[in-house]
């Protein structure tokens, strides 16, 4: 059975429950309401001809504009080697979906991740706790407003620019030349600092391992 | 571990709680288990994983589609090539490149070797696991060969950065071929070795015969694939299944548990199935050598890769398990969003609802059957 | 900037370190040899009165120094013991990891002297410099007390093992009893050091050990009474003495059951020394490091010291009660007697005979040093209820089986002496078959890898 | 520029390479060659360090064992990306060690973060949290150059005097911000 087969059998079977089967842009998908998941996905598991029984993928994507966070379940079955991906779009500012564990048990731990990096709450879940990240992270990383904290229980982000960092000690050390020995004509002129150069990504630049002030 | 976590555990304190640490000899890379043991018998393995989270996923929304190929390395740096085969096919459907056949099969060829080696540190590192520590230095004594074979090839031991959008980084260096298939002749004799050596040691054997059993419809629920879904008796290899790439012109036969120490889906089922499957990742090796057409390595990309919006999802069979790739783009030239699914992650779901009444040796064997490594886990 | 030399580039300083490891390799076990020979034998009473006679010119019943002088001799005879262990301990740690490493197709060490012969001397001074280290909420007292139990453990056996036809620092008329007794000592010392290191893995490889250990002492014991029911005598002198120097005449060959039990004493002293496939208590991949996870600097290497001095201890246990010890083939107690000559002090020849009876036990326990190393680096480790099992429902009958029908064969070899000649030759023709047939099936895996060429020369 | 006998201070570690005795030597060599160092294998760096103890680049060669508790192992060797998560561990594990302990940091994730610059959850530099003795170049570095790792720590080993304390008992993090 292809992809559109099954989607006119879910048509059947939930009415207007089941939005449209999107052109397929490469891959063809099916917006679903929220409040429905699980009846769809037990019956997908229990349907006769259909029978998915492998949850291969739950993830979610954010999208700021629309300010929705889509869940995507990617969904296949092993007997008919045949696989649908199904959406659900969860408002950006609350996003809550109901668990599916209770079909597949694989989505424990795929719905821990999609908590722990986007923030959105499975209700029902029974272990819902950060998956990844250490538990007293502020933030969910990958949605598109994240504001990195610069830095984590006192271990700072940054690193200097190695070369900056010479730069500076070179001239600490010309200085100190000049000291010992002035010569007697007038100083050459010290060489203009090089600007630090600008790194092509806007990355935080980078330090050396700094020198100990002791 | 959080205090949430502790909150769940009861409170009579009866048992102990010991910390399978994040720096553990046995538990491969950063992964820690938080065992709840009533002296040797486990109540439960709560994981704690994140260790080695890296942000992977974000980064790929910052770094443009060719940028992040090196990042796919280091999502399994164990079989790198598979990450990068699965996230140039992802981005070909993307912008819809077809591969020459030369690509292909070097392809093919370079992740078989790779699923060699990263099969022979798995193999290894359980028996070091179990107690025998000789037949690890065995496995990394053939992995050191393999890892010349690569650098010959693409000039990297680890994280080879080989594939490209649209075909591969470089062509057979000369006289690889022949290196390949002596490096091959000498790898079959190598696994009869491994065979005698450690697989039928009779301590070997009632170790992992019957310990820690995940039958068939639990390993499909709890989402494994891979070995450890072959080992449970399930016949799915999406090389054989959803044939991608060079795959459909070889032929290789898929090995699947049967219980050779015990029952089907122990940790002995899935540990053999991964030395049967060197053997015959061995023989799509000298097939693909054979049948090596010529032409060109890559096909016709623009540099500035800018894949009209839409979303795709690719699959192919990795060394720990189904790897997929889910891209979505928003028509920029860089990723609107990045999704690696790995094998390992899922196998970790599946630990703490396996571990209770195993030991703690058990464990041990448990997560060095399910070949659970920290990258694929933490992303 | 000054280039920093190294501490021996000058040419001629590397001709000297090699000449100087090569010396030791060769002097050091001389040494050791020449030490027990010479001075264990002069502590017996009959020759320790001829010295104070002849000497010091006192006689010995009524001289009030002759208690001193006996107490001086006997610490000298337990350092002499003691320095023994301790460096027989540190040759077998670094001949251990050569042996692994040449398993493994490695090299092992051979940075530190010839072939890394002085690995141990490194190992062992960088241990002395290392921090003082008690863990905060240790129990420090016990903390610090632990090693010294297992230290202790390990050397009290060597008072009544022998090596030599006069080579034993007492000759017990309750030897075998007296050694099983002090073996408990070293249990002592892992409780305490996995209790007091207040670390959950030491106490979960100190209960695993103790739960060994204990449970491993039945078997052994009952292996044990098969040659002492044999000899008919405790003492470890008197058992070697009923046995004789020909293959046949060792209690392995003679009795079937005693071929069993040497099995069944074999399997239990590795696991009462901890060594793999029992090494749960220090299970590297499971406890970290077991039982001694909280120590560092000297007493980690007390500890080390004593799991590679037991390799000795298990070694000549073993050869002392069924491999005929020291007995050298063809060599009967008149011979001994006539090569001693008359006179209170021993002729020359008698000194060489111990050297030669020496040779001849460390030869056999060498034997099963090796046997043990290898076993180690091949067999994977069993888990906590596979060893009790294989304790109790395998080890411990076959003990009391082998017991009683060594009963039966007493009474069978008292009224027909030559069906233990017999056996013994049937036997002797069993064993020299199986390691035939085993030679064979090894040469055959070699082969069966062609590519594998043995390179012993990158030393 | 005048010469001076030690090395630059800022340059390199803050270890003052100044004369040894002849019992200093002795000593020294006997620590330098039995080192044995902490088993903490974070990520690729780590299938290198298995491979610097497998049969072509053998550490053992050197005397060196890996050792799974911190109590006996005299250096570590931080092989792999080092996350925040892993930081604190990493200090408790190096708090653990017995006293003269050095650290290797392997591997360019290790040294200033690597490729995961972007990351907001990896630590940039094992130097943020422990001192660091000896830095090991390469994504990931071949087995010998851990080996070239081992022996410039060996030099540094070589030419401490016993006698004064070899390092600041603050850890570099506190003066990391320069």
């Amino acid at each position: 059975m292809t992809t559109i087969e099954i989607h006119q059998k879910l048509q059947e079977a939930f009415g207007d429950a089941v939005g449209p089967l999107g052109e397929p842009k490469v891959d063809a998908f099916a917006v679903v309401k929220g409040d429905r998941i699980v009846e769809i996905c037990a019956w997908l598991k229990k349907a006769p001809g259909i029978e998915i029984d492998f949850l291969q993928d739950l993830t979610a994507v954010d999208w700021p504009k629309r300010n929705v966070i889509e869940v995507v379940y990617h969904l296949f079955s092993f007997p008919h080697r045949h696989g649908i991906v199904l959406k659900v779009e969860t408002d950006r500012a609350n996003p809550v979906v109901h668990t599916v564990e209770g079909v597949w048990k694989a989505a424990n731990w795929l719905e821990r991740e999609v908590y722990d990096l986007f923030g959105v709450t499975f209700t029902g879940h029974p272990d819902l706790r950060r998956v990844m990240l250490p538990d007293d992270w502020v933030g969910h990383p990958l949605r598109k407003d994240y504001q990195e904290a610069g830095g984590f229980h006192g271990i700072p982000n940054l690193r200097e620019n190695p070369l900056v960092e010479l730069r500076r000690l070179d001239l600490v050390r010309i200085a100190e030349h000049l000291k010992a020995n002035p010569p007697p004509p007038p100083p050459p002129p010290a060489p203009p600092p090089a600007a630090a150069p600008a790194a092509g990504t806007p990355p935080a630049p980078s330090t050396p391992p700094a020198a100990p002030q002791a | 571990m959080s205090k949430l976590v502790l909150r769940r555990v009861d409170r009579n304190n009866e048992e102990m709680l010991i910390n399978f640490g994040p720096q553990h000899p046995s538990t491969h890379g950063v992964l820690n288990f938080l065992v709840e043991t009533d002296g040797e018998v486990m109540r439960r393995a709560i994981p704690d994983i994140g260790y080695l989270h890296r942000s992977l996923e974000k980064i790929g929304e910052m770094v443009g589609y060719p940028g992040y190929m090196p990042y796919t390395d280091r999502i399994d740096y164990l079989a790198a090539m598979f990450a990068n085969e699965g996230y140039a096919i992802a981005v070909e459907k993307l912008i819809k490149v077809e591969v020459p056949k030369r690509a292909q099969y070097l392809r093919a060829i370079s992740c078989e070797l790779n699923r060699i080696a990263s099969h022979l540190v798995s193999v290894g590192t359980m028996a070091t696991d179990i107690g025998a520590v000789t037949p690890l230095v065995y496995a990394l004594r053939e992995r050191e060969l393999i890892n010349d074979l690569l650098e010959a090839l693409c000039g990297a031991r680890l994280t080879y950065n080989y594939h490209r959008i649209g075909g591969v980084a470089f062509d057979m260096p000369a006289g690889w071929q022949e290196k390949v298939i002596a490096y091959l002749d000498r790898f079959d004799s190598s696994v009869q070795e491994w065979d005698r050596l450690i697989t039928f040691n009779e301590i070997y054997k009632k170790r992992l015969g019957g310990v820690a059993v995940v039958s068939r419809e639990q390993a499909i629920d709890y989402g494994l694939s891979g070995p450890n879904l072959r080992g449970s008796g399930v016949d799915w290899d999406l090389r054989r299944d959803a044939p991608y790439g060079a795959y459909p012109d070889f032929q290789f036969d898929i090995p699947v548990g049967r219980g050779w120490a015990g029952k089907v889906g122990d940790c002995f089922d899935r540990y053999y199935v991964r030395v049967q499957e060197m053997a015959q990742s061995s023989r799509i090796v000298r097939q693909a050598l054979e049948k090596m057409p010529e032409g060109e390595i890559t096909a016709k990309v623009p540099r500035k890769v800018k894949p009209e919006a839409g979303e795709v999802q690719s699959r192919i069979e990795s060394a720990r398990g189904e790897m997929a790739y889910y891209l979505v783009s928003d028509g920029t030239e860089r990723a609107y969003r990045v999704r690696a699914r790995t094998g390992s992650y899922m196998a970790m779901g599946i630990i703490e609802d396996i571990s209770p009444g195993l030991m703690v040796a058990d464990l041990v064997a448990l997560i060095a059957s399910l070949d659970v490594v920290a990258p694929e886990t933490d992303r | 900037m000054t280039q920093f030399s190294f501490a021996f580039p000058k040419p001629g300083t590397k001709k000297l370190i090699v000449g100087a490891s090569l010396g030791a390799v060769l002097a050091i076990p001389a040494l050791l040899a020449s030490l027990l020979v010479f001075v264990i034998p002069m502590v017996h009473k009959p020759l320790f009165d001829a010295f104070i006679r002849e000497k010091l010119g006192h006689d010995p019943a009524t001289w009030i120094g002759t208690q001193w002088t006996y107490a001086l001799a006997f610490f000298v005879a337990g350092i002499v013991m003691f320095t023994f262990a301790a460096i027989t301990g540190g040759i077998f740690s670094w001949y251990e990891r050569r042996v692994a490493a040449r398993m493994q197709s490695r090299i092992g060490p051979n940075r530190v002297g010839a072939g890394g012969f002085l690995q141990w001397i490194a190992d062992a001074v960088k241990l002395l410099f290392k921090e003082d280290l008690v863990p905060g909420e240790a129990d420090a007292l016990i903390f610090r007390a632990a090693p010294y139990f297992v230290v202790a453990g390990m050397t009290l056996v060597l008072v009544a093992l022998p090596a030599g036809q006069a080579i034993v620092v007492a000759d017990l008329d309750v030897g075998i009893f007296y050694i099983l007794a002090v073996t408990s000592f070293i249990v002592v010392g892992i409780i305490l050091s996995g209790w007091s290191s207040n670390s959950k893995w030491s106490l979960f490889g100190a209960i695993r050990a103790t739960a060994q250990i204990i449970s491993y002492e039945i078997p052994a014991g009952l292996a044990i009474m098969v040659p002492v029911l044999m000899a008919g005598t405790l003492s470890t002198q008197g058992l070697i003495k009923a046995q004789g120097g020909w293959p046949w005449e060792w209690f392995f060959f003679r009795n079937p059951a005693a071929a069993v039990a040497f099995f069944i004493l074999f399997i239990s002293q590795l696991a009462e020394g901890n060594r793999t496939p029992f090494d749960l208590a220090e299970a590297e991949s499971e406890l970290v490091a077991g039982y001694f996870s909280e120590y560092s600097g000297f007493r980690f290497a007390l500890y080390f010291l004593v799991e590679w001095a037991n390799l000795w201890i298990i070694g000549a246990f073993a050869t002392t009660l069924f491999l005929g010890g020291w007995q050298i083939p063809g060599v009967t107690t008149q011979t001994w007697a006539a090569v001693r000559g008359s006179g209170s002090f021993p002729a020359w020849g008698w000194w060489a005979l111990q050297f030669v009876s020496l040779g001849v036990f460390a030869l056999k326990t060498l034997f099963l040093v090796n046997v043990v190393i290898w076993i180690r680096w091949t067999l994977p480790r069993i888990r906590i209820d596979q060893m009790m099992t294989l304790c109790w429902k395998y080890l411990v009958p076959a003990g009391f089986a082998a017991m009683l029908f060594t009963l039966l064969w007493q009474m069978v070899a008292t009224w027909v002496p030559v069906v233990e000649r017999v056996t013994a030759l049937l036997v002797l023709a069993a064993t020299v078959y199986v390691t035939w047939r085993f030679l064979v099936q090894t040469r055959k895996n070699v082969s069966l890898i062609a590519h594998e060429r043995v390179d012993l020369t990158n030393w | 520029m005048s010469h001076r006998d030690t090395m630059d201070a800022e340059m390199g570690g803050d270890v003052v390479f100044a004369h040894t005795s002849q019992l200093d030597k002795i000593i020294n060599l006997a620590r330098a060659n039995s080192l044995h160092y902490l088993l903490f294998g974070l990520a690729c760096c780590g299938i290198e360090l298995m491979q610097f103890g497998g049969p072509r680049a053998d550490a053992d060669r050197f005397g060196a064992v890996f050792r799974a508790t911190p109590r006996q192992a005299d250096f570590m060797i931080v092989a792999g990306t080092l996350t925040y998560k892993m930081a604190e561990r990493l200090k408790l594990l190096y708090d653990q060690m017995a006293e003269p302990k050095y650290v290797i940091s392997m591997g360019s994730c290790a040294n200033c973060g690597g490729l995961f610059q972007l990351a907001y959850s990896v630590c940039k530099g094992v130097d943020k949290v422990v001192p660091v003795d000896v830095y090991v170049p390469g994504c990931p570095p071949r087995p010998e150059a851990l080996t070239e790792g081992l022996l410039r720590l060996q030099d540094l080993i070589m030419r401490e005097r016993w006698k004064d304390k070899r390092r600041p008992p603050a850890p570099r993090a506190a003066s990391g911000q320069a």
